[in-house]
């Protein structure tokens, strides 16, 4: 019976000695056990009852007119399946919560959903993600999708997602203020003063500086930037020399007047809604952003220019990998689990990121969509973002990572805003990820 | 109708108010009062008969039978309490039906008793009515009659009278005077007020500090107190108490003369004791006049024409066979 | 069933239900507290006390343990001397101002702990525009004293009423004694109404201590403990390590200590009120 | 008049508020608003009319348990003599001064064993860590103030104590008990930690998890979490003006207990 075995588990106390905690082991096994028992009985029912499959997901576009229909051309292929889609609250950190308390609490009421790529191998590692190898094998994963999207997807070189789209991070640049995108930090610094003389009131440099999992993103491309190795094997490591440089540098970029304090409480579309008012030169954020300075009625629209960020040495920078992956629920009943596969691997096909780049301009996580006639045709800029996109950097593909992003959001946000040393934050971060990771 | 006994009855109580080897007979049919000032234990011997309290050591008895560790409906007693204790949001029929209810008579039989001892206490027109609106006299006859319905063997009344004003008091113990006549049950009957206990008692029992000092008739208690403390505890005003060398006696013990058996002439008399007036008090019927005689301090019935202004000097006769002898 | 033992059986439920939802609770948390436990990875195994040991050493532990008592003791100190002040306005009487000033302790703190951040607001925020230097839910010390503002709002009417409680005890004839001794209303004030408002006083200060150090509600939905962790009390950080990094293990170990913390307070102060009496 | 100040910092946040409740959202800019709507009451939907329920089932059903169990447990430790009476009284004092997030991970997996995680019968039982006690406490202390005679007065009847509470205490008791209620349900109605903790689909949420989680697309709908506060807010306001006293009885009851 394929229900996810409850992988490998450090031996448990006696139950007789813990009056409250119970054995968590049996009390899983035996939910997962009645799922299936409860879903077996249902499947007995006539073959063609249709089957609705639960998709569960973040708000991930303004309208949803147009996925509805997408996801009316599945039910059209595959008649006996029904799609019910279900939004949840925007955050990503809310978000996250309510996956992990309702997964955590075996909840079956849904089948297939979104999780951001950083929480893939908490899931992974909790049980919670069915092993989809056997229709996604390795091999085949890392081949089709961008590197990093398809290392975010496995665990120990199993397949527990299938990448869906991705985001990288990238610099904004007011073609009409500078002379070209800058690639080192010292020319971008230059080239933002410069303008900004000739143009006062102005804001330097704008990039997320809010307490939330925006801030580690900057924080890591500001880290690699300065020469930092990307996580060997998932371990997060915070307190090498160049992520110190790194975040002394973004704390720079305040105290050198370069970028304004309402960074610190800015998060993207507080930033995004400056750069596309005109109030700045120079903008860090994600591809989304594109098409909004691009609108027609965009007081910057034709003046706006995108490049890889900039590093110290002047090779291209790396963003952060960001985006979203497709994965199954392992409490999902056994019939439900076959229907659900299809629609991961539906919603995943090349014509279904195709789909999605175009109308809702989402950087496509398979490689060959970039060299699709039409993508280059009809959405240049998605095309024109493969090398960034194939370049980017996942952060630490850990099962740990999500479990910390609280902690090391809050240093981070100490050391940027000034309340501690960019040293003495990481310190803190590191030794509390090293007393959760058990080192 | 029943006799109550106590045997040796203790109570310790961290308060204070204990009871010490305390025993009593209470006769059937007889109407004993248990007076006392505040903390003598009255109060605690009336719950221990009713069985709210139990005692330390020592056995209670009612009829002939041991009633220790038996609730207070297991004793057939029933209990009248000064603040009437009836219950607020039941009207006056619902207040005498229930301890019936709790005991589970059929509905015609608590409909009967409840309809004469309305009858019998002169409540039938408030039935209908609520505590709250009825006068101190009205809910004091409502809690009597919730203890008539009962027939009990014993009543226990513990000051019953305590919360009513004086007027009404007077009115009230006649009727219960004429309730006991009538009923022919056993009254145990606790009171503060001397003239209550002299007035309704066929024997008083006088406690103080948790022990019995004296056991009589009201006549014996009066006029043979066989302690000074029950000697001033009855009678207003107080009994005059003086050494009996003033009165020309030998011995150390005490001698003490009732102030109305002490007459005041203004003429020196030969028997008589010289005193000078300190203070002429008028209490409507009588008139009572304090005299400082050889260092002591008396209290005397002046006649009705008596005119002798403080400071003037009188003498008092006072007849040796009114004399009583106390310990001293 | 005779009624020795009905007593015991009335209070059953009410005793089981106590102990079930607390007393065992606790002593569970402790015994979780010396453990492993990391729920999502069903990860448990036994410690000791080296849980303990890492929260001694750990100085997010120790800023939210100063912002706590930081925000206690503000907050307490400014909802007695403004309770006192509407508990004498309250004496004179009037329903309709007492109901008025019931009203915010009568909300949930969460409503009005977003009720203010909208007036806080760094960009359209009434208080912004009114005080437009204060960055109030940007800067770190601001963010606390807003938070304690909040606190301030929400429990400053039920201060007030437990002084008023024990204004309303002050006898009637001391005052007019004082009265017609010629005391000036301040002086009246000074030596005889604070004097025997003391216990009043005592209680409300118990009261609020113990229910000020566990703050939760109001941080949480203002700033989340933000900005950068500045406005964190020690019930947040335990609340983040457990439902945010699973920790149950440190999270558990957070929570005991909290409690630790208000045992201390309680007994501290049950021993001054008791001496006292 | 020195109540002006005190009502304004008082009621002008709540006023402010409301006015901002009626705020077209465009104008979320403008110092004033030039226009009032309603749109943002009709943009709550469906979620928050769940939300009130949900509140609303929690906030009853702690005060039923609350009051099923504390009424005649409060009349046991008020009027009958047992051993362990004070100490019972003294725990649950003491228990009512736990800082809740001391019991959260213990409850969160014992609710998680018993299933009831993520349900609203799974918050009634940690509510009743702060209600209970406030119950026990507040009827204690009624109880002791009736008549002494009282119990006297029914045990003379011939009652037991279960017959003496059912006949003649509960009966009395109603004001109390309504003063209790009252009191439990506002506290149950504002509590926050346990139903972030215990609670998890949006569907199950109550009022102020609501409210604390009202996330719109991008920016915060001002105007829309005005509009949810007010809502939330009349139901109490509405307890308040009703109950003043009543309210105010049990608190300093409940507070002064010379």
């Amino acid at each position: 019976m394929p229900c996810a075995p409850p992988n490998e588990q450090t031996p448990c106390l006696p139950t007789s000695r813990e009056t409250i905690c119970t054995h968590h082991t049996t009390v899983r096994a035996t939910c997962v056990l009645l799922l299936c028992a409860a879903a077996c009985s249902r499947t007995r029912a006539p073959a063609d009852a249709p089957l609705t499959v639960v998709f569960r997901h973040q708000p991930l576009w303004a309208d949803p007119a147009a996925f509805q229909t997408f996801l009316a051309r599945f039910h059209g292929e595959n008649p006996g399946v029904q799609v019910r889609a279900e939004t949840l609250p925007n955050g990503s950190d809310i978000a996250r919560e309510m996956f992990v308390s309702a997964l955590e609490g075996g909840a079956d009421d849904f089948d297939v959903f979104a999780i951001d790529v950083i929480w893939a191998p908490e899931f992974a590692r909790a049980g919670w993600l069915a092993d989809l190898s056997a229709f996604f094998p390795q091999q085949g994963l890392r081949a089709q999708f961008l590197p990093a999207a398809a290392e975010a997807a496995s665990l120990e070189g199993r397949t527990y997602a299938v990448p869906w789209f991705v985001d990288v991070g990238l610099l904004y640049y007011r073609k009409d203020l500078v002379p070209r995108a800058p690639r080192t930090y010292a020319e971008l610094e230059r080239f933002a003063r410069a303008a900004m003389e000739r143009q006062p009131g102005v804001a330097g440099f704008l990039w997320q500086g809010r307490q939330y999992e925006g801030l580690n993103c900057n924080f890591f491309e500001a880290g690699w930037g300065h020469g930092a190795p990307q996580a060997p094997e998932g371990k997060i490591l915070l307190t090498t020399a160049a992520a110190e440089a790194g975040l002394r540098w973004l704390r720079g970029t305040l105290d050198s007047g370069l970028s304004p304090r309402s960074v610190l409480s800015s998060a993207e579309e507080e930033t995004r809604r400056a750069f596309q008012d005109g109030r700045a030169v120079f903008l860090r954020n994600w591809p989304y952003v594109w098409a909004q300075v691009q609108a027609p009625g965009s007081p910057v629209r034709g003046k706006v220019g995108f490049a890889p960020l900039p590093t110290a040495t002047g090779e291209p920078g790396a963003g952060a990998l960001g985006g979203w992956l497709l994965a199954v629920n392992a409490h999902a009943p056994e019939a439900r689990r076959r229907a659900a596969v299809r629609l991961v691997s539906y919603l995943t096909s090349h014509a279904a990121e195709l789909e999605l780049a175009l109308h809702y301009s989402r950087l496509p996580a398979r490689r060959a969509v970039y060299d699709d006639p039409r993508l280059r045709e009809e959405a240049p800029f998605i095309a024109a973002l493969f090398p960034l996109a194939a370049t980017a950097l996942p952060r630490p593909v850990t099962p740990w990572y999500a479990l910390a992003g609280d902690d090391i959001q809050g240093e981070l946000s100490a050391a940027v805003a000034g309340l501690r040393s960019a040293g003495e934050a990481l310190g803190r971060a590191q030794r509390f990820v090293d007393h959760l990771e058990e080192r | 109708m029943a006799s109550v006994s106590l045997a040796q009855v203790s109570k310790g109580f961290a308060a204070g108010e204990a009871l010490r080897g305390l025993s009593l007979e209470i006769r059937d049919g007889e109407f004993l009062s248990l007076v006392g000032p505040s903390g003598c234990g009255k109060s605690t011997t009336l719950n221990l008969i009713a069985g709210l309290e139990e005692p330390t050591s020592g056995t209670v008895r009612i009829g002939d039978r041991e009633v220790n560790g038996l609730s207070p409906a297991e004793r057939d007693v029933a209990m009248v309490f000064q603040s009437y204790a009836l219950y607020p949001h039941k009207d006056v029929r619902g207040n005498l039906a229930f301890p019936l209810q709790i005991a589970r008579l059929p509905r015609v039989e608590i409909d009967r008793r409840i309809g004469e001892a309305a009858e019998f206490l002169g409540i039938s027109a408030l039935l209908s009515r609520k505590p709250r609106e009825l006068s101190g006299g009205q809910r004091q006859r409502v809690a009597l009659g919730r203890a008539l319905v009962r027939r009990p063997k014993v009543y226990l009344l513990d000051e019953p009278l305590g919360s009513l004003d004086p007027g009404l008091r007077a009115e009230m113990r006649g009727e219960l005077k004429r309730l006991h006549r009538q009923l022919k049950a056993t009254f145990v009957y606790v009171t503060h007020d001397q003239t209550e206990a002299m007035t309704l008692s066929d024997r008083i029992a006088v406690l103080r500090a948790g022990e019995l000092h004296q056991l009589g008739s009201p006549r014996e208690i009066y006029e043979r107190p066989r302690t000074r403390f029950v000697a001033e505890f009855f009678g207003s005003p107080r009994i005059n108490v003086l050494p009996a060398r003033v009165l020309g006696l030998d011995g150390d013990q005490l001698a003490a003369i009732r102030p109305e058996h002490v007459e005041v002439v203004e003429q020196p008399e030969a028997k008589a004791l010289e005193g000078t007036v300190e203070m002429v008090e008028l209490t409507g019927a009588e008139t009572w006049v304090t005299v400082a005689a050889a260092g002591e301090k008396l209290t005397a019935r002046a006649p009705p024409d008596f005119a002798v202004e403080p400071g003037g000097r009188v003498w008092m006769r006072i007849p040796a066979g009114r004399v009583l002898r106390l310990p001293g | 069933m005779n009624a020795r033992r009905q007593p015991l059986i009335m209070v059953a439920p009410a005793a089981a239900l106590l102990c079930g939802v607390a007393l065992l609770p606790v002593l569970a948390a402790i015994w979780i507290s010396l453990h492993r436990s990391i729920l999502v990875f069903q990860e448990r195994r036994f410690l000791g006390l080296s849980n303990y040991q890492f929260l001694l050493g750990d100085e997010r532990f120790w800023s939210a343990l100063a912002t706590t008592a930081w925000f206690t003791a503000v907050a307490v100190a400014a909802e007695l001397i403004l309770g006192l002040w509407v508990a004498l306005l309250l004496q004179r009487g009037g329903g309709i101002f007492r109901a008025a000033i019931l009203l915010p302790w009568a909300i949930p703190t969460a409503v009005s702990a977003r009720l203010w951040a909208w007036l806080f607001n760094a960009d359209y925020g009434l208080l912004h525009r009114l005080v437009p230097g204060i960055d109030w839910l940007g800067s770190p010390r601001a963010a606390l004293h807003a938070a304690i503002l909040v606190d301030v709002w929400k429990t400053t009417p039920f201060v007030a009423l437990i002084l008023l409680a024990g204004l309303q005890a002050i006898p009637e004839e001391v005052v007019k004694a004082a009265r017609v001794d010629g005391a000036r209303p301040f002086r009246l004030f000074l030596s005889i109404t604070l004097p025997l408002l003391r216990p009043a006083i005592l209680l409300a200060l118990l009261f609020r201590t113990l229910d000020a150090f566990r703050v939760f509600d109001a941080i949480y939905v203002l700033t989340e403990g933000g900005p950068a962790n500045s406005t964190e009390t020690l019930s947040i950080y335990a609340f983040k390590t457990l439902m945010r990094s699973g920790d149950f293990g440190y999270g558990s170990a957070l929570s005991v200590a909290t409690f630790a913390c208000v045992l201390v307070l309680g007994l501290g102060f049950l021993r001054v009120l008791g001496t006292r009496r | 008049m020195k109540r002006a100040p005190v009502l304004l910092f008082f009621l002008g946040p709540l006023l402010w508020q409301l006015l901002t409740s009626l705020w077209p959202e465009a104008e979320l800019t403008r110092p004033l608003p030039r226009s009032l709507t309603l749109a943002n009451y009709a943009g709550l939907g469906g979620s928050f009319a769940r939300a009130a329920l949900n509140s609303l089932l929690v906030a009853a059903g702690t005060t039923a348990l609350c009051l099923a169990a504390g009424a005649y447990a409060a009349f046991a430790i008020a009027r009958l003599q047992f051993r362990g009476r004070s100490l019972l009284l003294g725990a649950s004092l003491a228990i009512s001064m736990f800082p809740p997030i001391a019991t959260v991970s213990p409850l969160y997996l014992l609710l998680r064993a018993a299933g009831l995680r993520d349900s609203l019968a799974g918050l009634v039982l940690p509510y009743s860590t702060f209600a209970l006690p406030l119950t026990l406490w507040l009827l204690t202390s009624y109880f002791r103030e009736l008549p002494d005679d009282l119990f006297r007065a029914a045990r003379v009847d011939g009652c037991t104590p279960w017959q003496a509470f059912v006949h003649v205490f509960l009966p009395l008791a109603t004001p109390a008990l309504a003063t209790t209620a009252i009191l439990v349900f506002i506290f149950s109605w504002n509590e926050l930690l346990y139903a972030l903790a215990f609670v998890s689909t949006p569907a199950k949420r109550t009022i102020p998890v609501a409210i604390a989680l009202f996330a719109g697309e991008h920016l915060e709908p001002w105007g829309q979490i005005a509009a949810a506060s007010v809502t939330a807010t009349l139901p109490l306001a509405l307890l308040t003006f009703l109950f003043q006293r009543r309210i105010v009885r049990g608190l300093t009851a409940g507070a002064v207990r010379e």
